[in-house]
């Protein structure tokens, strides 16, 4: 059945990734396998994902859409829980017996993530965003000492429940406005309907649980509470692979209702104080996770833009930029994790000598936070070019120069732990990092890719554009 | 615009000397100061040997943008490779050529972290040589971010007084300017309608709306004038001198500055003529009171590199107000003045870096007599300090003397006001070389070793440049004339 | 006014006052019946809308449920008898701020919407059978989504239980 | 307009019926018990309230409404007074939409023997059975006691725990007879009652709901060995009663609701629907009696264990086979 191919990434992770760890949870603890295990099913989902490129079907009663689109955005989320499985190699933020658990749900929470790119009735997307949450919840409350992880993830439950709500309520809306819920009948509808005020509230209400993903204003309170308090690993895939999904929701919901003036006024305004609040707050972070989860937040203020452009240009740029986001703040963590002993949260400050103890993880951080504040030639520059062309091309150039505003603040902070990393003297001569061979490779693809796809951009814009364009 | 397509790629042989020396440099062990230091000289020497020959090479009489070379890259984009050079690059091309391998000889005795003080050292270079060449506004961008970032690391690591604040300060001014740039390049893109980042295509008449080009310009202004240090944005410059270990105070008061100017000119100017008009006057008046302020709070300083960094800002005001006089004159003496200052501040900084390297200061009052201890360091000093006071037979006189005449014509009392700062700095860059090299000798540096040969030839080949430019002006005159006037011919007013 | 509006407006208004009731009361207990009577007054109004499997529904696994649960753990806890203490008055402020901003924003979308929404709902009775065959022909999808949703869930909450039933063992030792 | 007063008188007089009937029936029920259990004791039981003590109900109603009703000083008095209601109503109510014979045809009009016929009747009555905990715990709570408390909690958890295998064990029934109304799920054993072919369901239904209604072997809300009386151990008079009464009524209803379920209803030959009807509930009842004076009580680890580790699991499996042969 051809149905059911085009399902094939999401029934691979869902059964042979998920059944595995749901068997492993069962069995007495073994980090060991379950690690080595989760890299050899995760990286043979990712291939089966690249494999799914170019599927392409309507299933389950046309609730759910293979395409380009998000086909694309499968294999980002496959990548980061292939990333995310690979910092996992120690795990010492987690109990061993749970570590199969931990496995499960970051598997669990891909599948979600996967289904919601490709929901086309906003109902299957609502639970499909709930599955992917509550993962997260019980992620974060893995963290040790227990008691830290569940206060955290009761937080984070909090305010995500009453995002939730907050969507619950906007679908409400657009369903008794609209009489529907289907993607498709809704394009249709909805640009004709959004000067209804009804209409415009149920879709930005139903932006906000979207917006709790992203951590955008006034939902990004939780960001830096719970990187701070998740485990290094899973604020790691917090980080990358949820934005990521959250992206191409956002796209998605976004593009249902045509080019509304209203609407990205209000997404303008939410991008303003979203980026400014995110970097201002970076600036006075110590712990490096709560800084990385600001700069979280303002970055989500840039993919705003992106999107608020409603042009397939925008939303090209934003692919673009989701696929950025992904490798830029992995890269972050990736040193986070390689640095934190045993497991714990990083300052700022504890990357003093970083540049003497592992030159290579230096240079990662370095051009993964330049990358981040789009200095060329770096892949974070064309994805910052590609937002801002395409919101200038829809007239938004005050909020351009805002943004690029904002990029000089963010520097600031950024600069703070280049120079932590490179010319700060650690308090008593550190150890010489022993990285792993696969780690330093890991490093070195990684910092290649930063400045390769920069220079030479062109295919994966191409890739991006194309994947919009099925957006119709 | 007449274009003349390269045989051989020289241009971006350039480029790749540069990367070819980076990566050579990463991949070799830390430890081996002495091959790394011979490797960053054979690449340096090539990039210099290829800037004279396109010097030579270039034809005047054709004119136009030659040796070009150009390759789609994202061609979705309208974004393309496209190098090329005329009578306002080649000049700028020859003076990073110069001042980049004179500052690697300079720092033939640095010992700490060796390795990576080159590889940065080539980066930013390559980023300087990238943006005199780019005719796509893409890649001038890309090329202006490239060298501005390295120069955090280089002082923050290798520097002096306050290093850390200065390499901070001096990031986040520069970066300002490109939050300005970068959104006055993707507004005129869009707005040309042309979906292209080629300079060429989006310099046509009639391309831009008066006002469009007026927004544009001041964009341009401000963001690539923090760079070429415009009063009130000058701040960063002289501290940033100051902190900065000598061979990057050479390039950046030599070369990174000018890439301010040239990008104001490049970009500014070429693409929004009429906003260049309308605020040409503004750009006079801080120009002006960029050279009579950096006199009189260049007087106060004690500290022979914020002397320097002082004059800077006064110097790079002469540039400034060449420019806002829309005259060919102007135009002429204006990019002359930022080969003459280049040569003549990179031998300052260099003969400075040499007295501080040996004498452990920078206080003026702690200095005296030098030219009877080390006479050729003081000779190199007070040859630069003459550069830089514009006595005749140097370069900068002849790029001064243009500078005034247009000024003299368009606006008289700031000419006026000019020609009356730079008889002031004549007065305190004598103070300097009096206090410093003359008087009676100070015992504790009696025994201090002179500028040896080796670290001499950096030293020589800037002074030669200098006197060479100052005896014979028409090689750079009518090399900058073929670019000038036809710019100025081509003007919409 | 036909006699369906009446009974739609009184259900309604019960459920607005029973629920502001529940959210003010200091007596947890208290407060949790009077959510169960504005959940019952929602099961009623989903009966009068016609849709009496759904109403069932809403009984049972609320009221029956799930209300039972909350019941259970404040009885469980002993709630201790609430503070007199008002809250803070910046969290007051904020809280009657956002509440007014919703206020507002529901006024004016009711008068700007004007009294019918623009799309009729027509009532019908829907059997359980069309109601099944509804649910889960075209949203089968989902449905298996919330069932691994409730896989997730248990194991968050084994995971929460079992911390606090160590706690309380570890607890239990160090008395001794 | 005439038709609907007179739908509605119809209904009127079917509810009083029901009401009597039920309140009669239980209070003999507790003499039936009273009895029996005297006797599988070798007691005489009571014998002096008229003969055979057949008067004892009566008696027992008099001294009940006569007490003093008393409200414990720190009780928590509004839910005090309310939760022996609801115990009480949630029981009556369950017998409304249970049907109790063919449709009667009275002056050409066509009346069901039911008080009301719903499309989702078996829904309903497991809302009013989730519903009756709430007395439970309620009851418990408010007396503002140690024992009534533990009895409310476990009376919560345990009836919440087997509305569950309760629930799961109908599915099947549903299953074969495609409609939540009693009187449909009546009307599909015409041919022969549904205990034929699902036996385990029985089972898990017969358990659950003497379960559900708390009492021996399931009785550990009320355990007097420990508890005193548990959750009604505060209650005197006529609240007590109706806890009382609400216990008697629930044996009916399940009574009512197995043979509905399980036992064709009110089918069967020869004698009339409601005779039938009374017969089985009747046997029902006898059995919960004749349970309650042989098994002993469980522990409270083995009531959840039972509920989760062998009630449901057996209850879900049965689902599934039951939902395999239909298929085929």
């Amino acid at each position: 059945m051809v149905g059911w191919t085009a399902f094939g990434p999401e029934l691979y992770t869902c059964f042979v990734l998920g059944g595995v760890f749901l068997v492993f949870s069962l069995l007495p603890a073994n980090p060991r396998r379950d690690y080595v295990t989760a890299m050899a099913l995760a990286a043979v989902g990712l291939g089966i994902s690249i494999a799914g490129l170019h599927l392409t079907g309507d299933l389950f009663a046309d609730t759910y859409h293979v395409d380009l689109f998000s086909q694309i955005f499968k294999i980002m989320l496959a990548l980061g829980l292939l990333l995310a499985i690979y910092l996992c190699e120690h795990l010492r933020g987690i109990a061993p017996r749970r570590h199969a658990e931990t496995y499960l749900l970051l598997t669990v929470c891909t599948l979600a993530m996967m289904m919601m790119v490709s929901a086309v009735n906003l109902l299957t997307l609502y639970v499909a965003l709930e599955l992917s949450s509550y993962s997260l919840y019980v992620l974060v409350s893995f963290r040790q000492p227990r008691t830290g992880g569940v206060r955290t993830a009761v937080r984070y439950f909090l305010i995500g429940a009453s995002a939730s709500a907050v969507m619950l309520f906007g679908l409400a809306l657009l369903y008794g406005s609209c009489g529907t819920l289907d993607a498709a009948t809704l394009m249709t509808l909805l640009p004709a309907a959004m000067g209804r005020p009804e209409v415009i509230t149920g879709l930005t209400l139903t932006l906000g649980g979207i917006f709790f993903k992203l951590a955008l204003f006034p939902f990004h309170f939780w960001a830096p509470d719970v990187y701070e308090g998740a485990a290094n690993p899973v604020a790691a895939y917090i980080a990358t692979a949820s934005k990521v999904a959250a992206i191409a929701v956002l796209i998605r919901l976004v593009a249902l209702g045509g080019q509304n003036v209203l609407l990205a006024r209000a997404l303008a305004v939410i991008a303003v104080i979203t980026m400014t609040a995110g970097n201002l707050t970076a600036i006075v972070q110590q712990d490096l996770k709560r800084m990385l989860a600001y700069s979280s937040i303002a970055q989500g203020g840039y993919v705003l833009i992106g999107i608020l452009s409603m042009t397939p240009a925008g939303y090209a740029s934003t692919t673009f930029y989701a696929l950025v986001v992904l490798l830029l703040k992995f890269s972050c963590f990736f040193v986070l994790v390689k640095v934190a002993a045993g497991g714990r949260n990083v300052a700022i400050d504890d990357l003093a000598g970083l540049h003497s103890s592992s030159p290579i993880l230096a240079l990662l951080l370095m051009m993964a936070l330049f990358a981040l504040a789009g200095i060329p030639p770096t892949i974070g520059f064309t994805g910052k070019l590609l937002l801002f062309t395409a919101a200038v091309q829809r007239g938004y150039f005050v909020l351009v120069l805002i943004a690029m505003f904002n990029v000089v603040i963010s520097l600031y902070y950024y600069l703070r732990v280049i120079h932590a990393a490179y010319l700060r003297k650690p308090p008593r001569a550190l150890p010489a990092l022993n990285l792993a061979l696969r780690d330093r490779l890991l490093a070195g693809v990684l910092v290649t890719f930063t400045v390769a796809a920069g220079i030479f951009p062109a295919p994966l814009i191409a890739l991006a554009e194309a994947a919009v364009r099925v957006l119709g | 615009m007449p274009i003349a397509y390269a045989g051989f790629p020289f241009l971006s042989a350039i480029l790749l000397s540069c990367v070819i020396g980076l990566v050579t440099i990463l991949f070799m062990p830390a430890a081996q100061h002495r091959r790394i230091k011979m490797v960053s000289a054979v690449c340096s020497g090539i990039t210099l040997v290829i800037s004279i020959y396109l010097f030579l090479a270039y034809d005047k009489s054709a004119g136009g943008l030659q040796f070009a070379e150009r390759i789609a890259w994202v061609p979705s984009l309208g974004i393309s490779y496209f190098n090329a050079a005329d009578g306002f690059s080649l000049p700028m091309l020859l003076l990073t050529g110069i001042v980049f391998f004179t500052a690697v000889l300079t720092m033939w005795e640095l010992e700490t972290r060796v390795k990576e003080f080159f590889a940065l050292v080539f980066l930013l270079v390559a980023g300087v040589f990238g943006l005199f060449m780019a005719q796509d506004l893409f890649f001038l961008f890309v090329w202006f971010d490239v060298s501005l970032f390295p120069m955090y690391l280089l002082i923050a690591v290798w520097g002096s007084t306050r290093k850390e604040y200065a390499a901070m300060k001096l990031t986040l001014y520069l970066l300002a300017g490109s939050a300005l740039i970068l959104p006055g390049i993707i507004y005129l893109v869009v707005k040309s309608g042309l979906s292209t980042f080629d300079m060429l295509a989006l310099m046509q008449p009639g391309t831009f709306t008066p006002f469009q080009q007026k927004l544009a310009f001041l964009l341009f202004f401000i963001g690539f004038g923090i760079l070429a240090g415009v009063w009130p944005l000058h701040t960063w410059s002289p501290v940033g001198h100051v902190a900065a270990p000598t061979a990057v105070s050479m390039i950046h008061a030599g070369v990174l500055m000018k890439i301010g100017a040239f990008g104001i000119l490049r970009v500014g100017i070429y693409l929004c003529p009429l906003g260049w008009q309308y605020w040409a006057p503004l750009m006079a008046l801080l120009a002006t009171v960029g050279i009579v302020y950096g006199v009189f709070v260049g007087l106060a300083q004690t500290d022979l590199k914020y002397v320097i960094g002082y004059s800077s800002v006064s110097h790079m005001g002469i540039v400034g107000l060449g420019l806002s006089t829309l005259t060919i004159d102007g135009l002429n003496g204006a990019v002359f003045q930022m080969f003459a200052h280049g040569v003549m501040t990179a031998l300052f900084f260099s003969s400075v870096g040499y007295i501080y390297d040996r004498t452990h200061t920078k206080a003026i009052a702690e200095l005296g007599g030098l030219s009877h201890s080390m006479p050729r360091a003081a000779s190199f000093m007070i040859l630069a300090a003459l550069a830089g006071i514009g006595v005749p037979c140097l370069a900068s006189f002849w790029a001064e003397l243009m500078v005034f005449i247009a000024a003299f014509k368009v606006y008289p009392l700031y000419g006026t006001l000019a020609v009356c700062a730079l008889v002031v700095s004549a007065l305190f860059m004598l103070r300097v070389v009096q206090r410093t090299c003359y008087g009676p000798p100070r015992s504790r540096y009696a025994q201090l070793p002179d500028v040896s040969f080796k670290l001499g030839i950096p030293r020589i080949i800037l002074a030669t440049v200098i006197i060479t430019f100052g005896f014979f002006p028409s090689l750079m005159y009518t090399m900058i004339q073929t670019a000038s006037l036809p710019l100025m011919g081509g003007l919409p007013w | 006014m036909t006699i369906y509006a009446l009974l739609f407006y009184l259900l309604a208004a019960v459920i607005l006052v029973s629920t502001a009731i529940a959210v003010t009361r200091r007596n947890l207990v208290h407060a949790a019946i009077f959510l169960v009577a504005s959940f019952f007054a929602s099961a009623l109004l989903f009966y009068l809308l016609g849709a009496p499997l759904l109403a069932m529904l809403e009984i049972i696994v609320y009221v029956g449920a799930i209300m039972v649960l909350f019941l259970f753990v404040i009885m469980m806890l002993k709630e201790k008898p609430a503070s007199n203490r008002p809250a803070a008055r910046g969290r007051k402020l904020w809280t009657a701020t956002l509440g007014l901003i919703y206020l507002l924003a529901v006024i004016l979308l009711v008068f700007a919407t004007g009294p019918r929404g623009q799309t009729p709902l027509t009532p019908a009775v829907a059997s359980p059978a069309a109601f099944g065959r509804y649910l889960f022909q075209g949203h089968w999808l989902g449905i298996e989504i919330a069932s691994l949703l409730l896989l997730i869930a248990l194991i968050g909450v084994l995971h929460l239980g079992h911390t606090a039933a160590r706690r309380t063992a570890a607890g239990i030792e160090e008395e001794k | 307009m005439i038709n609907w007063i007179a739908g509605f008188i119809v209904l009127l007089i079917k509810s009083g019926l029901v009401l009597g009937i039920l309140l009669l029936l239980a209070s003999y029920l507790v003499w039936v018990e009273r009895k029996l259990l005297a006797r599988l004791q070798v007691r005489l039981g009571p014998n002096r309230a008229g003969k055979f003590g057949l008067l004892q109900p009566i008696a027992d109603a008099i001294k009940l409404l006569t007490k003093e009703d008393i409200v414990p000083a720190a009780a928590d008095r509004p839910i005090f007074l309310l939760a022996p209601a609801v115990v009480a109503l949630t029981a009556l109510l369950m017998f409304a939409v249970v049907p109790v014979g063919r449709d009667l045809v009275l002056f050409g009009r066509s009346i069901p023997m039911v008080i009301s016929d719903i499309n989702v009747a078996l829904l309903m009555v497991f809302a009013l059975s989730s519903l009756g905990v709430y007395g439970v715990a309620l009851g418990g709570w408010a007396s503002n006691s140690k024992f009534a408390l533990i009895g409310g909690i476990r009376g919560a958890a345990q009836m919440v725990s087997y509305e569950l295998p309760l629930g799961l064990s109908l599915v099947p029934v549903v299953m074969l007879a495609h409609s939540f109304s009693l009187v449909d799920i009546v009307n599909a054993q015409a041919a022969y009652p549904f205990i034929l072919v699902q036996p385990l369901a029985f089972a898990i239904f017969v358990i659950s709901a003497m379960a559900e209604s708390k009492r021996i072997p399931f009785d550990l809300p009320e355990a007097e060995n420990e508890l005193g009386a548990g959750f009604h151990t505060e209650y005197s008079g006529m609240r007590f009663g109706l806890f009382f009464l609400g216990e008697y009524v629930h044996v009916q209803v399940l009574g009512a609701l197995v043979s509905v379920f399980f036992l064709g209803g009110w089918r069967g030959p020869w004698l009339p629907g409601p005779a039938w009807l009374f017969v089985k509930i009747t046997i029902v009842a006898l059995i919960m009696i004749w349970v309650r004076g042989t098994l002993p009580r469980l522990r409270y680890d083995q009531l959840m264990a039972m509920c989760w580790k062998v009630l449901v699991p057996a209850a879900l499996v049965n689902i599934v086979i039951t939902g395999f042969v239909i298929l085929i």
